[in-house]
């Protein structure tokens, strides 16, 4: 299958939008050849700032220059994006709602051989604890270059999960992306896979798999976790009476967590949650790192046979 | 209920005791120690307070420095800056090497009333909770406070706790006894269950009271710890009464209403509905008292939430 | 007007601002006046005489700018709008209250004129560096004032703007240390000394200018110097912590403590009979 | 003046510490190669001189300390370890493998004779001064080493750091500055500038040492000069090239994070002979 990394499509998305809009200024923390802002800054010297490594400061700068009528996209680390500059996320652009859009590369076990530092694995919790933020999983090539462009249209701020992995396109290529909305990418009556980002691939696999066992689970992409799409969750509880979520981050207080809030309160399932068991993890290739670290496929499926056990 | 006890008082205060008892233990301040009341610990053993000026993230890594060379490192700010500025340093420089340092979040929730949005915590619960081996402890009142700092030093590990700026009606009696991990059954009730943490659990007793005036049995569950989550007691009320609301001084986001539902969820159970702060960020207001009814958190609404609640079930 | 006459109109208005500012946190009882009231000839000489600014136009894109980035001295900034009308004076005492657009720490969606929100410390110095770099790619000449904590000084984000700002050369973006010595625990000698101050700016390569800031002619004249000069400057200006009030000066206890009625009477007898 | 003979052999346990590095790396895997040959002398001259260690006994309590605050050069220190035995000598070959004790970063948790874990950049110096400060409550005499990037500088941090050490007057910590100009965007001055390097420190408190980090008779001089100095923590500007003993290499911001071809490869060991 055709493949693009991640970053690539952002960087290219970039240029792109700058093109489009003068107003859009990108700011790096001395990783834009790893982010790949740097494209941006090669073609667009003048509304590109590396700060160099002070991750705080750039957050902050971004906010001023999103104050004064700017549309920044800050992009480091996304580790470093949300929690070594969490404090002013939340407090200088969350809070007044900045229109700052926080590109933040190398999410989840991407950047594999770093080892668990350079992991990001509870940003999500982090910044969907923050109110007035927009939280956006990306999971392939086509979709990272509609999601910069919607997120650069909405005014407010956004906080966008890339990934450094070369990841298949595994969305048709008029797949629509819409804030808010999540996509039911198959249709299914015995349960419900919810997934974002890197690991839809694996997750399409996976019901793959089920499928050749007689299971019939529907797939839903879930790209914005935040505000989340209750509406496709409640949906698909009532009818399946099952979900499984997975996620390329902590199960705690991501986007396993986020659907059950919502279906605790309006259509209680049972469910099932794919993902980092709270745990670091370490050095390693990335495809080893999914695998070893529960997000393998024979996971998914196992989670798919487990809550199907307990639906009543 | 037996009087009310300054929690931030009740956490310098056991810093004292265990000092007195403990030569190993440190304290770092960043430029707030008469607020969280490390001042307490720095009149007695002024040798072993280290104040570091206005600089969390470079606090956060002497605490792990003086971890790494065998001291019980405790570290308090306000809850917002403990946990939002240094986050990143308690992530790698605490809980990713399992060090032995504990941190203070203090003036939690919105007990930081006057000051506004920025200096109020509501997500600290939700970020330290997802974080590997990490403790996260939430008391309830003064004498729990007590407690639950001497449990903290006990551990050997990470912890953070969550300390509120403000005189909690006393539940407790001097000789209970805190369990890490373990929920207290604070009521039994069979129709429905308000789990609460922190402050929120008086709030919660209060709601129960006015649920029995319409003739509802209501549990109350003090979750004083947020991670580990006591899950054996959460599945119990999920299968004995008719639903849980969770009742936290935190956004209803991640926080204790998050880790419940993930719990109820997994196991199948029944509805759980959250009180909390609804996304959205604080403000400053004159009174304590003023803001908790402006976002909710008041027995009145928790009350009406159970209501829904059963309505639905 | 003269300049005798101009300095001396200024500091009338920093009297003026002292007094509303005791009597907004006395209203209140919360608030903090320390920070606020050292910090009056600065913002005086700024909001009534070298900023460029319009109350009518609040968000005037031309405008200068000004971010307390020490937010809690907020009661000395919303008495500077108020005077300057950007709302009614009356707003003052709802200062804290639920509802009221004049929260604890700035809040730049709430109340007009407050041009960045600010509270968690070391932050505004650099959402400043980011508006003077708008600035600059927009074209515009307005300037970003910084009024900076000493203590604040301890945040090491705020080294990270300074090493920025010179880097970006963003000549305008211009900081003043309210160095009154005092913060929170303690005086900053002792809690985490910031001296040697100006070899430490020169390290990062800043033109230092160093003034009493209580003298309103060194105040107008350092502000009128580093918008004059074409490269980094910052001003730091030596003043009193509770500047005004003599019970108050020097001591951190003040740092955010609310008066009494009998200490709000004895602050506003020193503070002289205003015009009210 | 440092004598001769031990800065012949010193010279000669760097080049082992560059050859290690560079196998560590091969010609099949990728890693921080400039930033760790940039302080192979340094290392060496800790290691294998000034430190007080006992390799058979990692956690012998009154070791002397050594952190990297810039957790990434990591090879030179692994180099040193796996030479001196804390580290079993196959894990040269597993650099970032799964599981191995050659992390990406150093983890203390898995490696014998790292002292903390680094990598996300600043926070080294921070926990070095809290080492020093926890060694001196403790009445115990070791000190505390660490190297510290000057991409690094850029982090307001090591900032709050450096003035929390002049505070505290640590004079158990000596802080090297490993000044090779070069950070991962590429020139220094360009990303972000840090000059002048000596007189931040000194306006920061700190007692300051400038020499050139290449040269073993100055780090060695530097180390006496630092061993002198009381209620002061101690900064060796260490001027450095980055990618420094391999050709290709040197000042090249492309190996910050290198790939060797195979000839590549093999003309670094032929160099390092």
């Amino acid at each position: 299958m055709k493949a693009k990394a991640l970053r690539d499509a952002f960087g290219e998305a970039l240029v792109e939008l700058g093109r489009e809009n003068e107003d859009v200024v990108v700011l790096d923390a001395d990783v834009a050849g790893s982010t790949r802002t740097k494209m941006f800054g090669d073609v667009y010297p003048d509304r590109f700032f590396n700060v160099g490594i002070a991750e705080a400061n750039m957050m902050n700068i971004a906010a001023g220059l999103a104050a004064c009528g700017k549309i920044p996209f800050v992009s480091t680390f996304s580790f470093l994006a949300c929690l070594r500059a969490g404090d002013q996320l939340r407090t200088s652009i969350a809070y007044p709602r900045l229109n700052v859009k926080v590109g933040a590369g190398y999410g989840g076990l991407s950047d594999s051989f770093d080892g668990p530092t350079h992991h990001s694995l509870c940003d999500i919790a982090v910044v969907r604890s923050m109110p007035n933020m927009t939280v956006v999983v990306v999971s392939d090539p086509n979709q990272t270059k509609k999601a910069v462009k919607v997120v650069a249209a909405y005014d407010g701020p956004v906080y966008l999960r890339l990934s450094r992995a070369e990841v298949p396109y595994v969305l048709p290529e008029d797949a629509p992306f819409v804030l808010g909305k999540g996509n039911l990418l198959r249709e299914g009556s015995d349960l419900t896979l919810v997934v974002a980002g890197v690991p839809l691939a694996r997750t399409l696999e996976a019901a793959d798999r089920l499928a050749k066992e007689g299971l019939q689970a529907r797939v839903i992409e879930m790209p914005t976790i935040k505000p989340i799409d209750r509406e496709i969750l409640v949906q698909a509880a009532r009818e399946t009476g099952a979900v499984v979520t997975i996620e390329e981050h902590n199960i705690m207080a991501g986007l396993g967590s986020a659907v059950a809030e919502a279906l605790a309160q309006e259509a209680p399932v049972p469910m099932e949650f794919v993902g980092i068991k709270d745990t670091f993890c370490e050095s390693g290739p990335y495809d080893a790192l999914l695998d070893r670290y529960g997000l393998s496929v024979d996971d998914i499926v196992a989670a798919a046979k487990a809550v199907l056990g307990r639906k009543s | 209920m037996a009087g009310k006890l300054e929690m931030r008082e009740c956490y310098g205060q056991a810093l004292v005791e265990a000092g007195r008892e403990n030569e190993r233990i440190v304290l770092l301040e960043a430029d707030l120690r008469k607020s969280t009341m490390g001042e307490l610990f720095r009149q007695e053993f002024p040798e072993r307070l280290f104040e570091v000026g206005i600089a969390e993230q470079n606090m956060i890594g002497m605490a792990a420095g003086f971890a790494l060379t065998g001291w019980i490192a405790v570290a308090s700010s306000f809850a917002v800056f403990a946990s939002g500025r240094a986050f990143e340093q308690i992530r790698q420089s605490v809980a990713l090497p399992r060090l032995n340092v504990k941190i203070g979040g203090s003036s939690a929730g919105l007990t930081d009333t006057g000051d506004g949005a920025t200096h109020q915590s509501i997500a600290d619960l939700a970020i330290m909770r997802a974080l590997p081996n990490m403790t996260v402890l939430s008391p309830a009142d003064g004498i729990e406070m007590k407690g639950a700092v001497k449990a903290m030093l006990e551990v050997d590990g990470p912890v953070y706790i969550r300390v509120g700026r403000i005189a909690a009606p006393t539940l407790y009696d001097e000789d209970y006894k805190f369990e890490l991990g373990k929920i207290v059954v604070m009521r039994p009730g069979k129709d429905v269950t308000l789990a609460a943490t922190g402050t929120m659990v008086h709030v919660a007793l209060e709601a129960a009271e006015l649920l029995a005036k319409d003739g509802i049995d209501a549990r109350v569950l003090n979750v004083h710890t947020i991670k580990p989550l006591d899950e054996e007691a959460i599945l119990a009320a999920a299968r004995e009464t008719a639903g849980i609301v969770t009742v936290e001084e935190h956004n209803i986001i991640g926080g204790l209403g998050s880790a419940v539902a993930e719990v109820v969820s997994a196991a199948g159970g029944g509805p759980v509905v959250r009180v909390g702060v609804e996304d959205v960020f604080g403000q400053s207001a004159n009174s304590y008292e003023e803001l908790l009814a402006a976002y909710g958190l008041t027995p009145a609404n928790v009350r009406a939430k159970a209501q829904s609640l059963l309505q639905r079930a | 007007m003269s300049s005798q006459e101009l300095i001396q109109d200024l500091k009338e208005r920093a009297r003026q601002l002292r007094r509303d500012v005791v009597e907004m946190v006395y209203r209140a009882q919360s608030g903090h006046l320390g920070g606020s009231l050292s910090a009056a000839e600065i913002v005086a000489a700024l909001y009534f005489h070298q900023m460029r600014i319009d109350p009518q136009n609040p968000q005037d894109p031309n405008r200068d700018r000004f971010i307390p980035s020490k937010g809690h001295a907020a009661p000395i900034l919303y008495a500077a709008l108020a005077a300057r009308g950007f709302f009614p004076r009356e707003d003052l005492w709802t200062l804290r209250q639920v509802g009221s657009h004049l929260q604890g720490h700035p809040d730049m969606r709430k109340t007009p004129g407050v041009d960045m929100t600010s509270g968690s410390l070391g932050q505004g110095f650099a959402a400043g560096l980011g508006m003077a770099l708008a600035g600059k790619l927009n074209g515009q000449d307005y300037q970003v004032y910084c009024l900076l904590g000493d203590g604040e000084l301890n945040e090491g984000e705020i080294w990270e703007t300074a090493m920025a700002a010179v880097h970006f050369k963003a000549h305008n973006l211009i900081p003043i240390v309210d160095f009154n010595k005092v913060q929170l625990d303690g005086p900053v000698s002792e809690i985490m000394p910031i001296e040697p101050l100006r070899a430490k700016w020169e390290a990062f390569n800043w033109h230092v200018l160093e003034i009493d800031g209580h003298d309103m002619n060194q105040v107008v004249e350092a502000l009128a110097e580093a918008r004059r000069l074409d490269r980094c400057v910052v001003i730091i200006a030596h003043t009193v912590k509770g500047k005004g009030v003599s019970f108050m000066e020097n001591r951190h206890q003040w740092h955010g403590q609310p008066p009494n009625e009998e200490q709000y009477r004895r602050a506003m007898e020193e503070l002289g009979g205003g015009q009210e | 003046m440092a004598d001769p003979k031990l800065v012949a052999e010193l010279e000669e346990k760097a080049k082992m510490i560059r050859r290690n590095i560079v196998e560590m790396i091969g010609d099949t895997r990728r890693g921080h190669l400039g930033g760790s040959l940039s302080i192979a002398d340094i290392v060496a001259v800790l290691y294998y001189h000034t430190m007080r260690l006992r390799p058979g006994d990692p956690s012998w309590e009154d070791r002397d300390r050594f952190l990297l605050s810039k957790g990434h050069a990591a090879l030179a220190q692994y180099a040193a370890l796996i030479d001196l035995g804390y580290i079993p000598k196959e894990e040269l070959y597993k650099l970032k493998d799964l599981g191995s004790m050659t992390q990406g970063h150093p983890d203390m948790r898995k490696t014998p004779g790292i002292e903390a874990g680094t990598g996300s950049l600043g926070q080294g110096l921070s926990v070095a001064v809290g080492m020093a400060l926890g060694l001196r409550l403790a009445g115990k005499d070791s000190k505390v080493y660490v190297i510290v990037g000057d991409g690094e500088l850029n982090e307001g941090q090591i900032w709050e750091a450096a003035m929390a050490a002049a505070h505290y007057e640590v004079d158990n910590l000596v802080a090297f500055l490993d000044y090779n100009g070069l950070q991962a965007t590429g020139c220094c001055a360009e990303t972000m500038r840090t000059e002048p390097l000596p007189e931040k420190w000194a306006a920061f408190g700190w007692h300051v040492i400038n020499i050139d980090g290449h040269d073993i008779g100055q780090i060695l001089d530097a180390l006496d000069e630092a061993a002198a100095v009381r209620e002061k923590p101690v900064m060796i500007v260490a001027k450095t090239v980055k990618g420094k003993g391999v050709s290709f290499a040197e000042n090249v911001a492309g190996f910050h994070h290198g790939e060797m071809t195979t000839e590549q490869y093999k003309q670094a060991l032929a160099e390092l002979a």
